[in-house]
């Protein structure tokens, strides 16, 4: 059994479609690739004469998990170009509808997409009946998410209510106040969610990564802040492409974002979020982080879950606070005119930090556009762990290793529909380099 | 009424999309768990691990066809399918990918692409029904999962699904909204465009943007002439049909009528 | 007897014809023409039923329409004689009135009083038939059979 | 039409008093509904305060557009109908008129409980007071009396307002409905610069009109409100010419003149859903996942809808242009036959909200001008 | 009919009763007829329709479907209704077995004038299911045969196994119903008439066209051609009635969709007189 190659011929419990194939010499790692197989969709070539104001809900379309992320990097980056900025008032909306995304997700991948891997099952329709309670508690709070998403974008998939300048409609007082009491038990329930996964059995394993996220001084960043990395970097988000670039890797048929200039990966996420910005966590999971049995910051990508699982008790909080203090705005929307510019922006994505690059002329519309998300950005970065991971888990049967080397990749929660748009590939899937 | 005893086994299935429409299925919170004790889910890579080999009872596909592969692989699926169900507009009228059809594909490649020739890509991006034979469309960029919940509920009832046909301005009117295009002139496609959104837009003032698509039996040339007549631009006329749904036939021949007018 | 087809003819017509016709009882089974066959008399029904049969190779000889009182049959004879389009059956003993062709036309070229209001009410029969032809064609209760 | 009506009949409510009108109404009960700007338009919604009323706003209204306007006066009700009509508070567009839940012994039906909201209306024209009377015949005059609507009217109270203006769509007087508000009401008024002219046109009306902080109403108030009034009939331009309309439209069933409009109608049900008097709907069943707990909602429909008409084997109006002479010969000639009056009541909705401003006036218009049974008597 | 007021099961006009499925009977291919009865026996006493009535049956989270009764309005303890699978509600029924149990509203619209046909000629001309309706029709003026002069039924059906009812012929035929059948598609051990059943009233003995009635239910083609033999037969408009079909949705006539121009068909019709209607009958789409 010298020479074998283990193939995942299409990753579950991802977003979009990739596989996994790994060449082994012995115990030694040949070749690992994340290989996505999704088409790509040209979505930087089609903005090109649009209408800016068509752009959100276009980028919306990269990705229907994360179609908020989408939207803000896009109106950020859009309102840099145009030079409008934000009144506090739609500034705190804005947060407040990432929360709605940042809940669904997150309760989403914690509950039905990651813990089926820790504790043994396919997924949520065989792990419900082991695990009614923290099942139905998934559902709930996935669902708070979406109704926040309803409520202030009319649709928790592709919202429509997002333009550049704001809002078109601020949502009625009632009807983000009706949400308070559930939301008030969805805080709890996030605490416990987030101390049950804590108890998880996690593989130790831990990596010297470089981790990249917006840090903001004053709030958890989401739309805003200095690009940050543990390695000491802090930089403005415009000078993010001068620090990072998507480089076409010798072994890998896919785009892999790297720091620019070497080969060096790095990574993205709710990890490198909480390593970042551990601070500026709210109250409530600021107090939890502490209770937990984690040193912050922490480098083992398995327990991204419990980022995940304080990102989510923040997310309720903030929430919390802000349709609290919520009174209907006026306007909604700032007012613009079309001139000619460029701006960027990046905003964090449950996924990790996305970035977003336009170029628009006069009369609106799109002449340029660059979108660069998290996925991409932890490509190189997975490969690389799964090097490291390999050794640790190679087995005689080929099918358990595979589903070792899945774990590793779900800890990430890649979101595989968004990356396609900027692959390069030929698709050959299943068979081996 | 007793509902066939057999679970139906069923398969879901991605092409070029964002993955949501399959989303709203996961999306159906309080109904997930007795969704997913109605039928069988034999394929579904999004949700479970476990992987059953075909035939399926039922195929849900999303996605539209943009690469070779993918049109040998919705053959594939059709032969494995008994009852095979296109979600979302990328499946019904080839998504928002399909702007390539008005593009040169290489263009589009080099616009996107350092090194153009890693990529195999057709020059449209086209609906699953100009290539199977399709047992029924649920339109929405993205669908309604109530639509979807009562698609599965219809075929577990070995019904056929219901789902209207209607202009979203019916939906729109019984929430009370006002036309937005009456009112003050922006362009709406409610109209012409199939309910099953709830008519969110014009709920959150603006106008309907034609994400499900052209309803059954629609003018879309009184329309746009009459907005070209209340002083909307030939030039913003184009890309309001062609969008999400830009494949789809009224919607595509109208864009391109107006277009050949400018 | 009153039958729809001479109802409507003048006076003098029925009188004339009267003069050409003779009545025949055609007893059940009998053939009155033969599908292809050259027939050299229209006939009248007046009692009984007349089935009309058109041979389908595979299928053998299918009823198509059934004919009763006041129809008439093997018009061929008067509008020019191709052959019959379809075998005529008494399906009981049936009545008819029989012109016989050459007696017929001549009738109705030498006095248009009568071969007019003969030729209308023929027409008229024929038109009827058609009619009844169409509605038999569409098929009416085609979706009440699965 | 402008007889003088004995003054003991009229009172006069001095705007400062306004507010006592609401004040009691809610004391007594009724959610008060009345105009209110929102979306850009003057629609109906639950009021608390004279403050929501669109106080200095009109509207302009042509076939397909409208656009609110600022006054140069302190009206409360200088405007003339919005695309709301009162028929959303007594024929809701969804409600529950049934439901049935499996049991042990089968299917148990019930009907749902009564409604308990008893409404106000602030603010009802003549052509809407019109609306509501072909309502009531529809859903309350016939064999079958819709419980859900007859339950909501018998509670409803109607405090009219007489129109001072008319719009460019508006027809009433062609239709014999307005604009003066002549029955139907529990009050009616007439706005002045400092107050309203009040009438009462019930008891309960007098006995709420007793309450309120009135004066006596002086000769020049009550002339003042008449030429207020005459303005408005004054002011209407459009016309529908109604003789013989029901057979001038059953009698043109094949004219050129509907295929021409049904290539301009979107088949959008935007006139349908405006109308104050179209009743169409349909009832469908909602169930849990199970099917064991279903309720039957009704919900507003259109015969613009293709599924309307439709039945096992087929379709009977499979066009738009079948649908729209549907939907114009059964508003103005079937309504007739139907309930002995028009479906029309002349308000314009039906024009000014059409996304493509078909105007209804017009199209009769030009079936009359070019009437083929006129000409040929018939069809062959 | 009187007015009727909401509050209870047996008034409210939206609430259906409950009935369950006493037998079955299968027809022909693809028609089966549902003997009801209802639960609550004090609905069944209280319960009387007019040959050519329908009920609304109702399966709950299915819908509903106005369906003619076709049962004896003589015989109180049952309650039939021949059905064609067809829509949602039919294809639901059509796997309801014995002893299930759904909703019925009715009796709704309006009924053959069977009264004003006494002491003249009755031809009853359908085709198809169209028995149905016309059947308890038949069981009137059986019940009521002295009343009436000669009674003759002219019955068509696509083809020999499409005629519905046909084991009760005989008792008809003998009981003073001349029972005349014709199909457009013969079998070959078809006996019968080969033809559409225009033809059958084309060629019958009209001897008092002026007092003679004609009830016909079938497609609209059929009902209209057959108005035309009868007029050209002498039978006068006004004593020609034919059964409407449209969407009937509320049955009640709160809901617009069965109209036929002036015609509500669901509380006008179904049954309505031909020269009411004629007018519209032939108008594509109205």
């Amino acid at each position: 059994m010298s020479n074998r190659t283990i193939k995942v011929e299409a990753l579950t419990r991802v977003e979009g479609e990739g596989g996994l194939y790994v060449q082994l010499d012995g115990d030694e790692v040949r070749d690992v690739k994340l290989s996505i197989y999704e088409p790509p969709r040209f979505f930087e070539a089609f903005l090109q004469g649009r209408k800016l104001e068509e752009v959100p809900d276009i980028t919306a379309r990269i990705c229907g998990i994360c179609p908020v992320a989408y939207q803000m990097s896009a109106v950020h980056a859009l309102e840099a170009a145009l030079g409008v900025s934000m009144t506090p008032e739609i500034r705190r909306l804005r947060r407040l509808l990432y929360c709605g995304e940042w809940i669904e997700s997150h309760a989403l991948h914690m509950h039905l997409l990651h813990a089926p891997d820790f504790l043994g099952f396919h997924g949520v329709t065989d792990m419900a009946a082991h695990f009614p309670d923290e099942v139905n508690r998934g559902l709930r709070l996935k669902k708070h998410g979406n109704e926040l998403l309803e409520v202030l974008g009319g649709r928790a998939i592709h919202p429509i209510n997002v333009c550049v300048g704001g809002f078109y409609r601020a949502p009625k007082r009632e009807k983000l106040t009706k949400l308070l009491p559930d939301f008030e038990w969805g805080l709890e329930a996030a605490v416990e969610a987030t101390q049950w996964v804590a108890t998880l059995d996690f593989p130790d394993f831990s990596r010297p990564y470089e981790m990249v996220a917006l840090h903001h001084p004053d709030e958890y960043a989401m739309n805003e802040g200095q690009v940050a990395s543990t390695s000491g970097l802090s930089i403005d988000v415009r000078d993010y492409e001068q620090h990072f670039e998507e480089r076409h890797v010798q072994h890998s048929t896919a785009l892999h974002s790297v720091r620019q200039g070497t080969d060096a990966s790095y990574h993205v996420g709710p990890l490198a979020r909480v390593n970042l910005s551990l601070e500026q966590l709210s109250p409530r999971a600021r107090q939890l982080a502490d209770e937990l049995d984690i040193d912050w910051p922490c480098w083992n990508p398995f327990q991204a879950i419990v980022a995940r699982g304080l990102e989510l008790v923040h997310a309720y909080e903030e929430a919390i606070e802000i349709i609290r203090d919520y009174r209907p705005i006026q306007p909604s929307q700032i007012k613009y005119t079309h001139h000619a510019g460029f701006g960027c922006a990046a905003t964090e994505a449950p996924r990790g930090l996305i970035y977003h690059r336009y170029e628009v002329d006069r009369d609106g519309k799109i002449v340029f556009a660059k979108i660069v998300p998290p996925t991409s950005q932890n490509q190189q970065q997975i490969e690389e762990d799964l090097r490291d991971w390999l050794p640790r888990v190679i087995v005689d049967d080929d099918q358990q290793t595979a589903l070792d080397c899945e774990r590793l990749i779900r800890c990430y929660d890649p979101c595989i529909s968004c990356s396609t748009h900027f692959l390069r590939l030929t698709i050959d899937r299943g068979e081996p380099a | 009424m007793s509902a066939p005893a057999a679970r139906p086994k069923l398969a879901v299935f991605k092409f070029a999309s964002c993955d949501g429409c399959q989303l709203s299925l996961l999306d159906a919170e309080d109904q997930l768990l007795d969704v997913v004790g109605l039928v069988d889910i034999a394929y579904f890579l999004e949700a479970t691990s476990k992987i059953v080999d075909g035939p399926y009872d039922v195929a849900l596909v999303e996605g539209s066809i943009t690469t070779p592969r993918d049109e040998e692989r919705i053959q594939e699926i059709r032969r494995q399918s008994g009852y095979l169900i296109t979600i979302g507009a990328c499946a019904t009228a080839g998504g928002i990918q399909a702007l390539r059809n008005w593009a040169n594909l290489d263009d589009f490649i080099r616009t996107v692409y350092a090194s153009p020739q890693y990529i195999s890509s057709l020059s449209t991006s086209t609906a699953i029904a100009d290539h199977v034979a399709v047992d029924f469309e649920l339109r929405g960029c993205p669908i309604n999962q109530y639509q979807l919940i009562e698609v599965i509920q219809a075929l577990v009832a070995g019904r056929k699904p219901h789902t209207r046909t209607h202009s979203v301005c019916m939906d729109c009117k019984q929430q009370g909204n006002v036309c937005i295009t009456v009112a003050t002139g922006e362009p709406c496609l409610g109209p012409v465009t199939q309910s099953g959104c709830g008519a969110i837009c014009p709920t959150y003032n603006r106008g309907c943007y034609g994400c499900y698509g052209p309803a059954k039996q629609i003018h879309a040339q009184s329309l746009t002439d009459h907005l070209i007549r209340q002083g909307t631009a030939p030039a913003e006329m184009v890309p309001l049909l062609r969008n999400f749904n830009s494949g789809a036939e009224p919607f595509r021949d109208e864009s391109n009528r107006i277009e050949s007018l400018t | 007897m009153s039958l729809q087809f001479t109802s409507q003819l003048p006076e003098v017509a029925r009188e004339a014809l009267a003069g050409i016709a003779a009545e025949r009882t055609i007893a059940k089974g009998q053939t009155l023409c033969r599908e292809g066959e050259s027939c050299h008399e229209l006939f009248l029904v007046a009692s009984g039923h007349v089935g009309l049969d058109m041979l389908v190779p595979g299928r053998g000889q299918v009823r198509v329409m059934t004919l009763g009182p006041g129809e008439v049959l093997a018009w061929s004879a008067l509008v020019g004689n191709q052959g019959a389009t379809a075998t005529g059956i008494a399906l009981e003993e049936t009545e008819t009135i029989v012109f016989p062709d050459d007696a017929l036309i001549n009738l109705c070229q030498t006095n248009h009083d009568v071969g007019y209001p003969m030729m209308r009410e023929l027409a008229k029969a024929i038109s009827r038939r058609l009619v009844t032809s169409r509605l038999q064609l569409l098929d009416l209760f085609e979706q009440e059979s699965l | 039409m402008s007889t003088q009506l004995p003054s003991e009949c009229h009172m006069f409510l001095p705007k400062s008093e306004f507010q006592l009108l609401i004040d009691l109404l809610r004391g007594d009960g009724f959610t008060v509904v009345g105009p209110m700007i929102d979306q850009e338009a003057i629609v109906y919604d639950e009021i608390t305060s004279v403050e929501e009323l669109p106080l200095g706003w009109t509207d302009r209204q042509e076939p397909g557009h409208y656009r609110l306007q600022q006054r140069d006066d302190d009206a409360y009700f200088g405007f003339v109908v919005g695309p709301h009509s009162w028929k959303k508070y007594l024929f809701p567009p969804l409600t529950t008129v049934a439901s049935a839940q499996k049991t042990d012994s089968g299917w148990q039906m019930r009907t749902p409980d009564p409604e308990t909201t008893k409404f106000a209306f602030l603010g009802v024209r003549a052509c809407e007071l019109a609306a509501i009377a072909v309502q009531d015949r529809v859903f309350t005059g016939g064999p079958y009396v819709d419980p859900i609507y007859s339950e909501r009217r018998q509670q409803a109270f109607i405090i009219a307002v007489n129109c001072t203006e008319a719009a460019p769509t508006c027809f009433c007087s062609s239709m014999n409905t307005g604009p003066r508000c002549t029955s139907g009401f529990d009050l009616a008024l007439t706005e002045l610069e400092d107050g309203f002219v009040v009438e009462a046109g019930s008891e309960a009306g007098e006995s709420l009109m007793s309450r309120l902080s009135t004066q006596q109403v002086t000769a020049a108030q009550l002339a003042s409100a008449e030429s207020c009034r005459q303005q408005a009939v004054d002011q209407q331009s459009r016309q529908l010419d109604t003789e013989g309309i029901r057979d001038l439209l059953l009698e043109n069933l094949e004219h050129s003149r509907w295929e021409e409009v049904g290539s301009r109608c979107l088949g959008c049900t935007n006139c349908t859903m405006v109308c104050p008097t179209c009743f169409c709907c349909s009832v469908e069943d909602v169930t849990d996942l199970a099917g064991e707990n279903v309720e039957r909602n009704r919900h507003w429909d259109s015969c613009f809808n293709l599924s309307f008409s439709h039945m096992s084997h087929g379709t009977t109006r499979n066009t738009i242009t079948q649908r729209y002479r549907q939907w114009l010969t059964h508003k103005l000639a079937s309504w007739h036959d139907q309930f002995d009056t028009s479906g029309c009541v002349g308000c314009g909705r039906c024009i000014t909200w059409c996304p493509v401003g078909i105007d209804l006036t017009e199209e009769v218009a030009a079936i009359r001008n070019d009437d083929c049974t006129s000409e040929t008597g018939g069809t062959a | 009919m009187s007015t009727v007021t909401a509050g209870t099961p047996a008034t409210d006009p939206w609430l259906a009763q409950t009935v369950r499925i006493a037998g079955i009977t299968d027809e022909i291919e693809g028609v089966a007829t549902y003997h009801l009865d209802f639960a609550d026996a004090s609905a069944a006493g209280s319960f009387s329709f007019r040959p050519g009535q329908f009920n609304m049956l109702y399966l709950p989270g299915v819908g509903e479907a106005a369906i003619s009764i076709s049962s004896d309005p003589l015989l109180h303890g049952t309650l039939d209704h021949t059905v064609r699978i067809a829509g949602q509600v039919t294809t639901e029924l059509a796997r309801a077995g014995v002893g299930a149990t759904f909703g019925l509203r009715g009796p709704f619209g309006s009924s053959w004038p069977i009264d004003e046909c006494l002491e003249g000629d009755v031809i009853l001309v359908t085709g198809g299911i169209g028995l149905a309706p016309l059947r308890p029709a038949i069981y009137e003026l059986l019940n009521r045969r002295t009343e009436f002069g000669n009674v003759t039924l002219l019955y068509g059906a696509r083809h020999p196994f499409g005629l519905l009812y046909s084991a009760e012929y005989d008792d008809w035929q003998a009981n003073g119903v001349d029972v005349n059948t014709t199909v457009d598609r013969a079998s070959p051990a078809w006996q019968g008439n080969v033809g559409v059943v225009t033809q059958l009233l084309d060629r019958m003995p009209v001897a008092d066209p002026e007092r003679t009635s004609v009830l016909c239910c079938g497609p609209e083609v059929m009902m209209w051609y057959t108005a035309r033999s009868a007029l050209g037969r002498g039978i006068p408009k006004e004593r020609i009635w034919i059964s409407l079909e449209r969407n009937m949705n509320c049955a009640i006539g709160l809901c617009g969709h069965c109209q036929f121009g002036p015609t509500f068909v669901c509380k006008d019709g179904p049954v309505v007189r031909y020269d009411r209607v004629s007018q519209y009958l032939r108008v594509e789409g109205f």
